[in-house]
């Protein structure tokens, strides 16, 4: 048979999304891909340029469908580099919470979208069944179940509820045990292991050239992580590791990132319980929202060519901020607001990976990856 | 307790290399300067460079080989129309360097190489650079290209070049990325004389082409 | 580490696991003997999930005597053969199962506005990042004409009765609307507690009056009337453009400004139907009490103060006009 | 019978079963039928000059209407799988599967009623009208539960589980029927419009021959197993018509998909069903499946004769009838809906009731083959235990056995489904490599085998109770060794690698960037 493209996309069970993936195949082998972004590019940066810095938050929570309060923290990072201030603890405990209980969901989202990848849907329901739990906490926090709009310049919004940490605990300590409803749907199923082992590998060093960070790397058996490499909020004072996965010596395969997140919920999870038991003033206090043991005192202007950036731990990798002042002629807006996106950068060598497979592995070397086109178009 | 990279053993790590850079490039109009983050508990260093676009790419070359800057986070570009002569355009590039070697292998499986945080050292250390690049008024603004250092580049330029303009010598398959494939050439929305227009809100939703658009709205900032 | 014991292809695994755990969550949903023979030990476990706080707040339900479990295998309000996770939307509604979730004032749900107390200010508008806010007039009562005969803060208001002015009278069911309308579920706009007229001519203490909404014209005695005004009040919202981040809610220095927790009943046919009026986004003050007093004993006390320091202004002058008699008469 | 033409001796003749029956009940389909034709037809055509004809048109007739009987029959059982498809499923994953109550007709939603008949023409609607006032009056939109009443929609409260999910089936039936039928611009129209009718009408003839009860089939030729077989085997042509037909690369691929993958699993199945029939001796369905309930010969479910064919034939029926795991051809995640994607309307409707037309045959095969066909279990036995055995006899004796059939036939489909809720999709070379290496081997042990039991083994009586009960044994003995088989210390070594299949083979030409 003669070699044809396939175009796989805009719409397509495989994206995740709206994307265009256009695979050239010999047969059922794959020979050439060329990913096509931009389907819903909203201009995110240039409609940031417009707004003032609080504004921005909730805009910046828009990024990514399935973990809104991650993308919003890497904002108020960075936001928080430009105008330099000075954030409570408390405050930082709270986010921590926030996001990792986020960074749960996401993967629980993701490990959802990849079993229908690969013909099965129980998974799916079973992960979302647990999403809710994590969402319940997030609704309690920021009052939304997607978009939460939680952070604030200088801190949160609002102080973690009466009986919060006694749900979440009961919650998180549900879902430690419930994991091992998904080793043994997944983990322990022949047919799992022969669709995901010896599929789409990728190497350490090779992955960092292409710029692929976070989970996708660490599943290559190296330790990474922006929060220890780089240590922002309270990730220090925490006991943790991050979660790295024994590939075999051809590199990380889907298997791997699919076991690195798994593990990677547990740490999550772990991290969530310790910051609770070691937040500041304790987790059943309550301080009304804007109280200084919250929001720390933030100017709304920056001058002139002032600059701000900040690295952050995004589930699907290094997601970075910049942001540059806009002075006093932009009033409280930023001059310019720039977005690194992790899947931006991954997409494509995900792409790459696929080459030498079959068509029916696109879904499943695809979805490994955990591809957000929210955040990937802007 | 907790895993965490020591700030003073960054801070020394960045000296290094500024010192490495600055002794290499300072007669070519670079400087380099040890900057810290506002923000945060610990004020974390980075190491930030002016680099004049003509010997970017020389620039470039070496982070990556001597000094061992492996990761090219986020290159991006700013339109400044008002600093015009000296600096209409900057491209500003974040990098990283995170030593990554391929693990170690026994017997076809790779042992995990589990980085102590708190003994790394030497050209291990984990280190974040800024690196602005000043383009003076032009029309077509351009620099180097870093697509075959990094990899990584390859996209962010590809975006660079879609939204703000600013075009890479030596890029290899350079084309829209985000904006649709038919955008006329030279359109580029991130440069600052396309302004967000101004909407009466009522007709926004019968208008979403802006045909209807009232002459006296153009050019209005909301 | 990130690693499993057991995961091999192998016989084992072609069959066994992924088959029980399927077979378990089916199982559990037998009636009676499902949930005590395949629950797994987690699965519906009795949880603590309320504090005593959250327990007060919520009181009133049937949610004292409820089994709450950490997921949603709680209670349920209609016997069915089994209880899956699913919520059985719009027949059971989370905060039914889960009540503690919807905080007051954090919940992001519709946007809401107490009129009485609204100043325009405006600075919702200016918090906005969609530009879905718009202010809109309407005839209301002011927070201070609210207060109840025995409150101390009666009287202070500074609407008056005048001719081109508005007056308001207490429905009838004035409580039984306090007591019965639910925003969550009325989906319609806020009825009105007052009946409002347009005062056309004033004439000692009765007015001539046509009532706004029959258009009839009649005589009325005040007392027992309220004063109203036509003042501009935030509202009409764009619910097309609106992204409910609560930005608006927390810029509002007047405490007149919620998201209530309403999250259904804001779709529409066409978008048009997405433009809420101030009506629709009206709140009953009774609804956030707590609020509204609070605001109503602040602009109060303010009342006071100024009426006080006018006072004195005026006893100044007077003893001024005191002193030169002459010249207040001339004046008079 | 007398004097028979040929063409309806193919369909009613053969060996007429009925007096060596073991298990007739007086659910008697066949004998009434024939009993009306030749009534009907000795008081009108026995009466006319034409009387000598009456023969042979009364077995027409009575051929003709259990041809229809069957299709009704087929076509209401078939419901029952698509229900529990979505039923049972929806268990098995832990959430509330689609509930259509049948109130919605009447009750609306938002306490708005659409007056639908309405808009039927000619005003057949206005009855329907009638019969919705009166429901509307009489189960209206009241409840009791003030969680109900506060949202103001249809009762949720009331009768709601009548028929909960089962008027999904009728309502996606209208929506199909409604549908615009869109062929692709660039389709082979002929083949395009013809693909689904092969299929569809093949599936349908294969139920000529399957047995619902002793007394409830369509046609009975001798060699009934291999008629069906072969009829079952033309769906596959439809399918790879279908996708070549539509002009799209993924009905295309799909297609490819299907032809290999039912050329690699018709294989293994026939020779499994080859050797059922060695081991019953026969090749007629209704045989195979008396074989098995018969008290003077056989009287031993397949099942604990040829365990190992069980497994088989549930497989490989897996695999023909295009179910998860084996369900490349329309692997929806990579090839969207495989060789369906390009038809919509009836013509997908009729694709989607073929497919469980078929997984039905599959499952009325399995148990006719493999659970003694219309016989309840341990039937003979039961009714010989002393006391209660009266019961059951009375039991047996009121309830037609072929009720027995389609609740093994469920039971069997339920099985499907909880295949599919637990395993994932096997990949294209994965599924192919399974079916060649390991499928076609073992179906050709089991044939050997088969012929071993009926040769060496079986003495023309009951199979003696040690046959069934060692085989049975050492079958649940080899499955439990297989299972347990697993050293954890060396798992724990060398947990990884294990690569089913490394991909550099399989297509000539492939480029290759992978490096070792």
């Amino acid at each position: 048979m003669a070699e044809m493209w396939i175009s796989m996309g805009p719409q397509h069970p495989m994206t995740h999304g709206l994307w265009t993936l256009k695979v050239k195949i010999d047969g059922e082998t794959i020979v050439d891909t060329i990913p096509d972004l931009g389907y819903i590019h909203r201009g995110v940066e240039k409609i940031c340029e417009a707004r003032d810095f609080t504004q921005i938050t909730p805009y910046c929570d828009r990024l990514c469908y399935a973990s809104a309060n991650t993308w919003s923290h890497s904002y108020i990072y960075a936001a928080e580099n430009l105008l330099e201030v000075e954030v409570p603890e408390r405050a930082e405990y709270i986010r921590l919470i926030a996001v990792e209980l986020q960074r749960i969901a996401s993967h629980l989202m993701w490990l959802g979208a990849y079993c229908p990848d690969i013909g099965n849907l129980t998974a799916f329901v079973y992960c979302l069944r647990e999403r809710e739990m994590m969402l319940d906490l997030l609704q309690e926090l920021g009052g939304s179940r997607m978009h939460y709009n939680f952070p604030r310049i200088g801190g949160v919004k609002r102080d973690l509820p009466h009986g919060f940490a006694m749900r979440c605990r009961a919650k998180v300590k549900l879902f430690l045990e419930r994991i091992h409803e998904y080793e043994a749907l997944l983990d322990e199923s022949t047919i799992f292991l022969i669709r995901t082992q010896g599929v789409g590998y990728a190497k350490p060093e090779e992955m960092v050239n292409h710029g692929v960070t976070g989970p996708n790397l660490r599943a290559g058996g190296v330790n990474y992580d922006v929060r220890w490499a780089h240590p922002y909020s309270v990730y220090d004072e925490l006991d943790w590791i991050p979660s790295v996965e024994r590939s075999s010596v051809k590199g990380a395969d889907c298997y791997d990132r699919y076991r690195v997140r798994l593990d990677e919920m547990k740490t999550s999870a772990d991290l969530v319980l310790q910051a609770l038991d070691g937040i500041p003033g304790g987790a059943d206090t309550y301080h009304e929202p804007g109280d200084p043991a919250l929001l720390g005192k933030a100017p709304s202007r920056a001058s002139d060519g002032q600059t701000g950036f900040h690295h952050f731990e995004d589930p699907r990798g290094e997601s970075l901020f910049y942001i540059v002042g806009g002075g006093d002629a932009r009033g409280k807006n930023p001059y310019r607001v720039s977005i690194r996106s992790p899947m931006f950068i991954t997409i494509p060598y995900a792409a790459k990976c696929m080459i030498g497979y079959k068509i029916a592995d696109v879904p499943a070397i695809m979805g490994s990856f955990d591809p957000c086109i929210g955040e990937t178009d802007r | 307790m907790g895993m965490k990279v020591d700030n003073d053993k960054q801070v020394a790590a960045s000296n290094d290399l500024i010192s490495a850079i600055q002794a290499e490039f300072a007669d070519e109009g670079l400087t380099c300067e040890l900057r810290f983050h506002a923000g945060g508990k610990q004020k974390r260093p980075y190491v930030f460079i002016e680099c004049p676009p003509a010997i970017w790419l020389i620039v470039a070359e070496t982070l990556s080989e001597v000094h061992g800057v492996d990761y090219c986070s986020m290159i991006t570009g700013i339109h400044w129309p008002e600093k015009a002569p000296e600096m209409e355009w900057q491209v500003v590039v974040h990098l990283m360097r995170m030593s990554i070697r391929n693990p170690k292998s026994k017997d076809g499986i790779l042992i995990p190489t589990i980085t102590d945080a708190s003994i790394v050292q030497g050209a291990a250390m984990p280190l974040e650079l800024e690196i602005s690049i000043a383009i003076p008024e032009t029309r077509t603004p351009s620099i180097p290209s870093v697509q075959h250092i990094w990899v990584g580049a390859d996209w962010n330029e590809k975006e660079t070049w879609d939204l703000v303009g600013i075009d890479f010598d030596g890029h290899k398959d350079m084309r829209r990325v985000l904006q649709p494939h038919e955008t006329p050439a030279g359109f580029h929305p991130l440069q600052k004389q396309h302004k967000l227009r101004y909407h009466e809100f009522n007709e926004m939703y019968d208008d979403a082409q802006g045909f209807m658009r009232k002459s006296e709205d153009i050019g209005k900032v909301k | 580490m990130a690693y499993h014991p057991r995961a091999t292809p192998n016989f084992r695994n072609l069959v066994v696991r992924p088959m029980w755990i399927t077979l378990r969550a089916a199982l559990r949903t037998i009636p009676v003997i499902g949930p005590k023979l395949f629950s797994s030990g987690y699965h519906g476990k009795e949880a603590k999930m309320l504090d005593e706080k959250t327990a007060n707040r919520i009181k009133g339900g049937d949610s004292d005597s409820r089994f709450y479990a950490a997921d949603r295998e709680t209670s349920h309000f209609v016997k069915s053969p089994s209880r899956p996770v699913t919520i059985m939307y719009p027949y059971e509604r989370l905060e039914d199962l889960e009540p503690w979730l919807f905080v007051p004032n954090n919940y992001n749900g519709r946007i809401g506005v107490v009129w009485e107390t609204c100043t325009a200010c405006k600075a919702c508008v200016r918090a906005c990042p969609n530009d879905c806010l718009h202010m809109e007039s309407e005839v209301r009562v002011n927070v201070l004409d609210m207060p109840d005969a025995s409150d101390e803060n009666l009287g202070l208001s500074t609407v008056e009765f005048m001719e081109g002015g508005y007056l308001a009278q207490k429905k009838e069911d004035f409580e039984d609307i306090e007591n019965t309308f639910s925003l969550e579920t009325a989906h319609e706009s806020a009825p009105q507690q007052y009946d409002f007229a347009e005062i056309i001519d004033l004439s000692g203490n009765t007015a001539s009056v046509r009532w706004q909404e029959t258009g009839k014209i009649e005589s009325v005695d005040l007392e027992g009337m309220i004063p109203a005004e036509q003042d501009i009040v935030s509202g009409r919202i764009d619910l097309g453009r609106c992204m409910f981040c609560g930005l608006c809610m927390e810029s509002c220095p007047f405490n007149s400004f919620f998201m209530t927790n309403e999250y259904d009943g804001m779709s529409g046919m066409t978008r048009n139907d997405l433009w809420m009026d101030a009506s629709r986004t009206r709140v009953l003050p009774v609804v956030h009490k707590e609020a509204v007093d609070r605001e109503l004993a602040k602009r109060a006390d303010k009342e006071r103060s100024k009426r006080e320091r006018a006072a004195k202004k005026a006893s100044k002058t007077k003893q001024q006009s005191e002193d030169k008699p002459e010249n207040a008469e001339a004046e008079a | 019978m007398f004097p028979q033409s040929w063409g309806v001796s193919i369909l009613v003749s053969g060996r007429q079963i009925g007096d060596n029956m073991v298990a007739t009940d007086w659910f008697d389909v066949r004998g009434a039928v024939s009993w009306l034709a030749e009534q009907t037809m000795d008081y009108t055509v026995g009466m006319t000059r034409f009387w000598e004809q009456k023969y042979w048109l009364s077995d027409f007739t009575a051929a003709f209407a259990m041809a229809a009987i069957i299709f009704v029959v087929t076509m209401l059982s078939v419901l029952g799988p698509v229900w529990m498809e979505r039923k049972l499923i929806a268990r098995l994953m832990d959430h509330r599967g689609s509930t259509i109550a049948i109130r919605s007709l009447w009750t609306g939603e938002g306490n708005i009623r659409v007056e639908w008949w309405k808009n039927l023409p000619f005003g057949i609607g206005i009855p329907i009208g009638w019969i919705n006032g009166f429901l509307w009056n009489n189960f209206g939109n009241e409840s009791s539960n003030p969680k109900v009443t506060q949202v103001g929609n249809r009762s949720y409260a009331g009768w709601w589980w009548a028929l909960p999910g089962m008027i999904n089936n009728f309502a996606d039936f209208t929506k199909f029927a409604i549908k615009e039928h869109m062929p692709p611009r660039d389709a082979d129209t002929v083949t395009y419009e013809v693909a689904p009718f092969i299929i569809i009408s093949t599936t349908l003839l294969v139920f000529a021959f399957i047995p619902y009860g002793p007394t409830l089939y369509a046609a009975n030729p001798d060699l009934s197993l291999i008629y069906m077989m072969a009829i079952f085997g033309i769906a596959p042509l439809g399918v790879f018509f279908a996708g070549w037909a539509s002009n799209n690369k993924y009905t295309l691929i799909g297609g490819m998909r299907s032809a290999a993958q039912l050329t690699a699993y018709e294989i293994p199945l026939l020779v499994t069903v080859l050797g059922i029939a060695v081991l019953s001796g026969s090749l007629n369905i209704i045989e195979i499946a008396e074989f098995q309930m018969n008290s003077s010969e056989g009287s031993v479910w397949n099942i604990f004769l040829m365990p190992l064919g069980a497994a088989l034939f549930l497989i490989t029926m897996i695999a023909e009838v295009e179910r998860t795991p084996f369900d490349m051809p329309e692997a929806e995640a990579e090839l969207v809906e495989g060789w369906w994607t390009e038809y919509g309307g009836m013509r997908w409707g009729l694709l989607f009731a073929s497919e469980y037309l078929r997984a039905l045959a599959a499952c009325l095969l399995f148990s006719l083959f493999f659970l003694g066909g219309w016989e309840f279990p341990f039937e003979d036995s039961l009714i010989t235990i002393p006391i209660i055995g009266g019961i059951f006899e009375f039991i047996f004796q009121i309830i037609p056995h072929s009720i027995w059939l389609l609740m093994k036939a469920w039971l069997v489909f339920g099985f499907f489904i909880w295949v599919r809720a637990s395993l994932h999709r096997v990949r294209t070379d994965q599924i192919l490599e399974f079916g060649w290496r390991y499928l076609l081997p073992l179906s050709v042990v089991q044939l050997g085998l088969s012929m071993w039991l009926r040769l060496g083994v079986y003495d023309g009586g009951s199979w003696p109770l040690i046959v069934p009960a060692l085989i049975t044994l050492v079958s649940i003995v080899l499955f439990v060794v297989l299972v347990m088989d697993e050293d954890e210390d060396a798992l724990a070594e060398q947990r990884r690698p294990y690569h089913v299949s490394e991909i550099n083979k399989a297509s000539p030409g492939a480029r290759m960037n992978m490096e070792d």
